[in-house]
């Protein structure tokens, strides 16, 4: 439906664009040529790999979803909500961006570890404790990940025409109903990135995890920390190995993604 | 039935307006520019929060900030076609026609189909599948029409509707709306500045101007009788406020007219452009109002023209285009304006 | 589920004891470093006494002390050093002293072939050499702290890791010509690197200390794996990775 | 100039958003009471802490200013260009996010160390070699952070009106007119989130900067190494008392940042 | 001087049509809605791809893609008024009409300065402070005005400026285009639904129909001999299409008309619904066209009435309001229409 005339290839631009690309295209090769090609399929069929992929699929959809369900409302209330101490939220929001993973791990050992603020007494009352837990996982990834997933839906509520919005309810559409066929198709965009980069990070997520969680293979154990561990029994090549699986996990998922929002 | 009280302020703007409309009876609202149509219509909506008043629809209470009522928009069963239509512009025109349908529960099918015959009605039966955005200006006007009337609402609000239509358009939807207002026994409020929508469609005018009502009536009542210059350019006379002494009237702007009926006291003086002279020498013997000004403007209008003579008062004349070039009325110049005391209607503000 | 303290009581060191049998799940928290060796320890205990699952959660000593602190429902702590064991200890969070099961000592890691041709603890002080090191925060950065003091040089590191594996890599990918970590460390670390042995007169030797929690929940295996790990089958296995035995 | 009678209060969405700030609360929460108030001054004024704290800041600031001025132009490649391989490109750029820091680190060495596909030859020739300097830790928070840039900028992109650029164009704005003084603006929220997550992203990076960039107090050891450090000599309270520092930082740009973009 | 013969497809819609504008001319563009104006005038400016033809602007080719030429929007001397305004939300009105002149490199003062003017001559003096979005539609559309006459173009495009505003300011802002449209040596093309914009302001109409031009020529011209519905509707007289042979004209529709003038050949007949009488008998003695007919529509067109009486031919005649009351117009049924041989105009395609 773009009927614009070609914007005419734009050299400077397309420079600085290319570089990027580069940028992140040699680390890729490296890892892509640093692989023990031979061993790849044993490496990456092992069962501890197999475990740690499932649980980390698990993991960061989970906390993906976890984002959504409690993010969203979050990034509504700090776009729309009308009340005192908004920007302290939004800091607040941002903290565990900014906190070394690890230090993010120890805090929420703080909060809802087995001697922390929430968890002593609720361990006490349930006899649930959540570090050395798959749940666990997903704890420290939502963390970690959630904001990133806050923030870019609360820039794409500011900048969508609310108007359209009085018209959905000035046709007698229920706020549920302007929600689903109004606003969502608008930030759709701003949606998507934010699925991503969340999904992403927590796919990613390591300090957190093994601080909270713990590294327990076939438990807590994701594809991070099974990295981890060959790396640091100095099996640089199978880290390598594993890490190529995330990559090709991830690159599936954007290419898919494009078909996806591609559409609208 | 509406009735309705208003009172609200948007940064300066305030606005403080009481109407009322029956059911099946449909308000011509006009005004200028600003005066708070638009504003008037979100109001009712419930879109824009009230300072005071109250909004009462069919005996329920919309809106009444005394007593902390207010139905929130989506309840209200009221429809408004906005003057910028406000597309969705990620549904087809179909789904946006179909979208007030839907929203208060018709299944999807029927929905559809209904979408599907208003659509026709506005002749766009062949471009439901069309996204807004690559539909012309009048198009979507057409749209946003449709959209309105398919939830065949208790109240329904239209802001200019057919501002963007051509004119054979026009007059089948002008006749289309004439037939679907009069059968629905809503209250109908029309947003308009033209004069033959508010004769042909409305059964009373409501003129706003910044903010408050100037003005009520039948479209006849209104136009023979201005209370304010853009009435007067609604249907085009000349009006001039004074002071009447028997026959004689003072104007405020200076001057003297001497009309035919007697009144005393301030008074409004209507004359139709029609009934003014306008002579380059002075016309010897004639009875009546004489008096000498110079061509400020002159408009072509269709088939005539219209001169402005500014002078005590200042008056606009309406000639044949033939008396452009017979007085040479494009070189501007002093002119000689007259009135029959019979052509000039005085009537107290 | 919690140890009975018969069972406890009856282990005594030197050998699963036949009165209690070890059964049920047991976590044994170990330094990363630990890992290969312990994984076949691990399997072989449990061939050794069915009805017991090993989970291990290998992780850099320090979080695993934090973990501990924090409550972790570990049964054992193998340390890669005693500086983290004392942590533990300290807070009285373990049952019984610690006992080494394992020692090591420190290696110079140069490239394959060894380029920079480097011969001695001496030749890290060459300014020319770029050496990586362990902070000194981490076990294998005291380690090399107390070599450098016996050698008497001083060396200045271009980075000071948090771990042994970033060493190796930073050594291993040729960003530096040299790095000094444990002799397990090169025996383990792969074709691209090889090592530089210390002479003992220069050398430190670190402890490998076990224990087990006091809170563990399963203290019958804690104490099974304990004893295990300190016999001779899992000393040989200690052993093909490079490590000393305890008592040399 | 929002004359919307204000929302009634949602409930559910209340809940849900109260219930996500708490979740953020109490590990900072944690952190605050297991901070070592006593010594705060004295662990924040050391040498090597303010050290770290600068260094933190050049290069996640440093790594934020590339982050734009290389993520921008890819970010409108991708929202705007029309060429193949566009879904891959995109994938390519969400690498970095997925892939574990350390692992990330290693991909750096391989293709920006001394011996590295691109460090090599750029080493023969110049003698320069990134690791272990400075350059290195901002290349490698780069790596790391520009994705988050990259992604949120397409996103706000995609869902501006592009017909207004057109009206510009039409009264004579050259295209960095047009882009100057209606796209920026009208993008301004989206770019706004961007930076923030990019920054906060380059300021909590610890996986790929002690990899790639190795950790030497003064020159390389950014706050999140430092804390590590100080965490891994098992002397937690310094390592929290450091993660306040960078919570305190970012909060208050959080909080700054309210009042520059509260203002569109 | 503007030498434009545009060539494009969009959707399935396409456009092709070829037309030149001199300095200082005022073209008048009408047509239906969804015809082609607007799009004409994006191409125009360059915001949409030319399939064919080339536009020629004081002998520099803006747009040839048989050349492969083809200037940038920002590189043409034009400014376009769009439809829909498209005000930037972001900058203040003053703000907006200085972005112009700013983009060409006035200085800022001198930019505000005369934005501050533009503002003025529509009657926004006092608004330039103001966000768009919070004006009302017709202040809006004096913005987007006064944006594009600020940046006095060699090629200016008005879409359907007056659409918005209200009687009065209609006025004012007629004579102001007037004159400024005047002044300038620029070529402008004006869109508009409204005659008398096109008779006020136009030198020439150019009338186009789904995406080609029907017919073109002075106001005068064109009205006086319509060859479309649509131009009929314009003036609002009945178009009949037929074959002469000497005074009578067979009718495609059917049914025979008996004009003055003989003609022979396909014709185009005229009648003005003034000339039609309309009697509820059948008049005796009427010489000229009589016949029979059952009323379908009644119109209120301000004072006058228009009757649409179905029959052979169709036709609508122009009645005194008085008459619906006399002959029951409202109750419909039969009708005799008549009309003179001497009020029909009849010509050539
Ligand atoms: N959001 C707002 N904030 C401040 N003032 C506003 C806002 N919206 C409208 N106004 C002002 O309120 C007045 C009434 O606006 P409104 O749109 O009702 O006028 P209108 O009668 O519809 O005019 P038009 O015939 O041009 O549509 C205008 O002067 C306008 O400038
Ligand atoms: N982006 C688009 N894609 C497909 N068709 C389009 C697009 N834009 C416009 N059209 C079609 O092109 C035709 C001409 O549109 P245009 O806006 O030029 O009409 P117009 O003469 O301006 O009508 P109006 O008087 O209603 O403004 C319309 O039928 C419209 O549906
Ligand atoms: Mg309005
Ligand atoms: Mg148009």
């Amino acid at each position: 439906m773009d009927d614009r005339p070609r914007q005419p290839f734009n050299p400077l631009l397309a420079c600085l664009a290319a570089l990027a690309a580069l940028f992140f295209f040699f680390p890729l090769l490296g890892l892509v040529t640093g692989a023990p090609w031979g061993r790849m399929v044993s490496v990456i069929t092992s069962k501890s790999s197999l475990d740690a992929l499932q649980i980390s699929l698990i993991a960061s959809l989970s906390s993906t979803a976890l984002a959504l369900l409690f993010g969203f409302p979050l990034a509504w209330m700090l776009a729309r909500g009308q009340f005192r101490g908004k920007g302290l939220l939004r800091g607040l929001t941002t903290l565990p961006m900014v906190l070394p993973p690890v230090v993010g791990g120890i805090a929420l050992l703080l909060a809802y570890g087995r001697r922390g603020i929430v968890g002593e007494p609720l361990h006490k009352a349930t006899g649930l404790s959540l570090p050395f837990t798959l749940a666990g996982v997903i704890v420290a990834e939502s963390f970690v990940a959630m904001p990133f997933f806050v923030i870019t839906a609360e820039s794409g509520l500011r900048s969508m025409n609310r108007r359209l919005e009085d018209a959905a309810r000035s046709l007698g559409a229920s706020r549920w109903t302007v929600f689903r066929r109004v606003t969502l198709p608008l930030i759709w965009p701003a949606l998507v990135a934010g699925i991503v980069l969340t999904w992403a990070r927590a796919l990613g997520e390591f300090g957190a995890t093994i601080t909270f969680a713990g590294n327990l293979p076939g438990v807590t154990q994701t594809m991070p920390l099974a990295i981890y561990i060959s790396q640091s029994s100095n099996k640089m090549d199978e880290a390598i190995a594993l890490s190529l699986i995330l990559v090709l996990v991830s690159l599936v998922v954007m290419i898919f993604r494009r078909e996806r929002s591609g559409s609208d | 039935m509406l009735e309705a009280d208003i009172q609200l302020r948007l940064g300066k703007f305030s606005l403080d307006a009481a109407f009322s409309a029956a059911s099946g009876e449909v308000v011509a609202l006009l005004g200028p520019n600003g005066s708070g149509k638009s504003t008037i219509l979100r109001a009712l909506t419930g879109l824009l929060p009230l300072a005071g008043g109250r909004v009462v629809l069919d005996g329920t209470v919309l809106d009444d900030p005394a007593q902390r009522t207010r139905v929130a928009p989506e309840k209200r069963p009221i429809a408004l076609m906005f003057q910028d239509y406000l597309l969705f512009p990620h549904l087809s025109v179909l789904e946006n026609v179909a979208f007030g349908l839907r929203a208060r529960g018709t299944d999807k099918k029927a929905a559809r189909q209904k979408a599907a015959e208003a659509l026709a009605q506005v002749g766009l039966e062949d471009q439901g599948a069309k996204k807004p955005g690559s539909m012309s200006g009048g198009q979507q006007q057409r749209v946003a029409m449709a959209r309105a009337l398919v939830t065949d609402p208790r109240l329904l609000l239209l802001d200019e509707p057919l501002a963007a239509l051509d004119v054979s358009t026009k007059t089948d939807v002008r006749r289309l709306l004439r037939a679907t207002l009069r059968q629905s026994h809503a209250a109908n409020i029309l947003v308009t500045h033209d004069l033959l929508d508010a004769v042909a469609l409305g059964d009373r005018m409501i003129v706003i101007e910044n903010g408050g009502i100037v003005q009520t009536g039948t479209p006849a009542e209104v136009t023979a009788r201005p209370r304010s210059r853009y009435v007067a350019d609604l249907t085009g006379v000349n009006l001039l406020r004074g002071t009447a002494r028997g026959t004689a009237v003072d104007l405020d702007g200076g001057g003297q007219l001497t009309s035919a009926d007697p009144v005393t006291g301030p008074v409004f003086a209507v004359i139709a452009p029609a009934e003014v002279a306008v002579h380059r020498q002075r016309p010897d013997g004639t009875a009546g109002n004489l008096w000498r000004g110079t061509v400020s403007e002159v408009d072509l209008m269709g088939d005539r023209v219209r001169v402005r003579v500014d002078g005590t008062p200042t008056i606009t004349a309406e000639v044949p285009p033939s008396a452009v070039d017979d007085l040479k009325l494009d070189d501007g110049g002093e002119l000689w304006a007259s009135v029959s005391p019979a052509a000039i209607t005085v009537y107290p503000p | 589920s919690s140890s009975s303290p018969a069972a406890s009581g009856s282990t005594s060191p030197g050998g699963a004891s036949a009165s209690a049998k070890p059964s049920g799940t047991l976590v044994v928290f170990a330094a990363a470093s630990l890992n290969a060796a312990f994984d076949k320890i691990g399997a072989q205990f449990e061939k050794a006494n069915p009805g017991v699952t090993v989970k291990f959660n290998y992780a850099g000593s320090s979080s695993l002390v934090t973990s501990i602190k924090q409550g972790a429902p570990a049964d054992v702590f193998a340390s890669a050093n005693t500086q983290n064991m004392t942590a533990v200890t300290d807070e009285s969070l373990a049952s019984g002293t610690p006992q080494v099961f394992a020692r090591n000592q420190a290696e110079i890691m140069v490239e394959k072939g060894n380029p920079k041709n480097i011969k001695s603890v001496k030749d890290l002080a060459n300014p020319a050499i770029k050496v990586v090191l362990c902070a000194p925060a981490v076990p294998c950065g005291s380690l090399a702290k107390q070599v450098f003091e016996k050698a008497g040089v001083t060396v200045k590191p271009v980075s000071e890791e948090t771990s042994v594996s970033g060493v190796v890599t930073k050594v291993s990918l040729g960003e530096a010509d040299a790095g000094l970590v444990y002799v397990t460390d090169v025996k383990a670390g792969g074709d691209k690197i090889e090592g530089v042995p210390i002479p003992a007169d220069q050398n430190v030797i670190a402890d490998y200390p076990i224990v087990q929690l006091k809170d563990a929940p399963n203290a019958a295996a804690a104490a099974a794996f304990i004893s295990y790990v300190l016999s001779p089958p899992a000393q040989e296995v200690l052993a093909s990775y490079g490590f000393l035995p305890p008592g040399s």
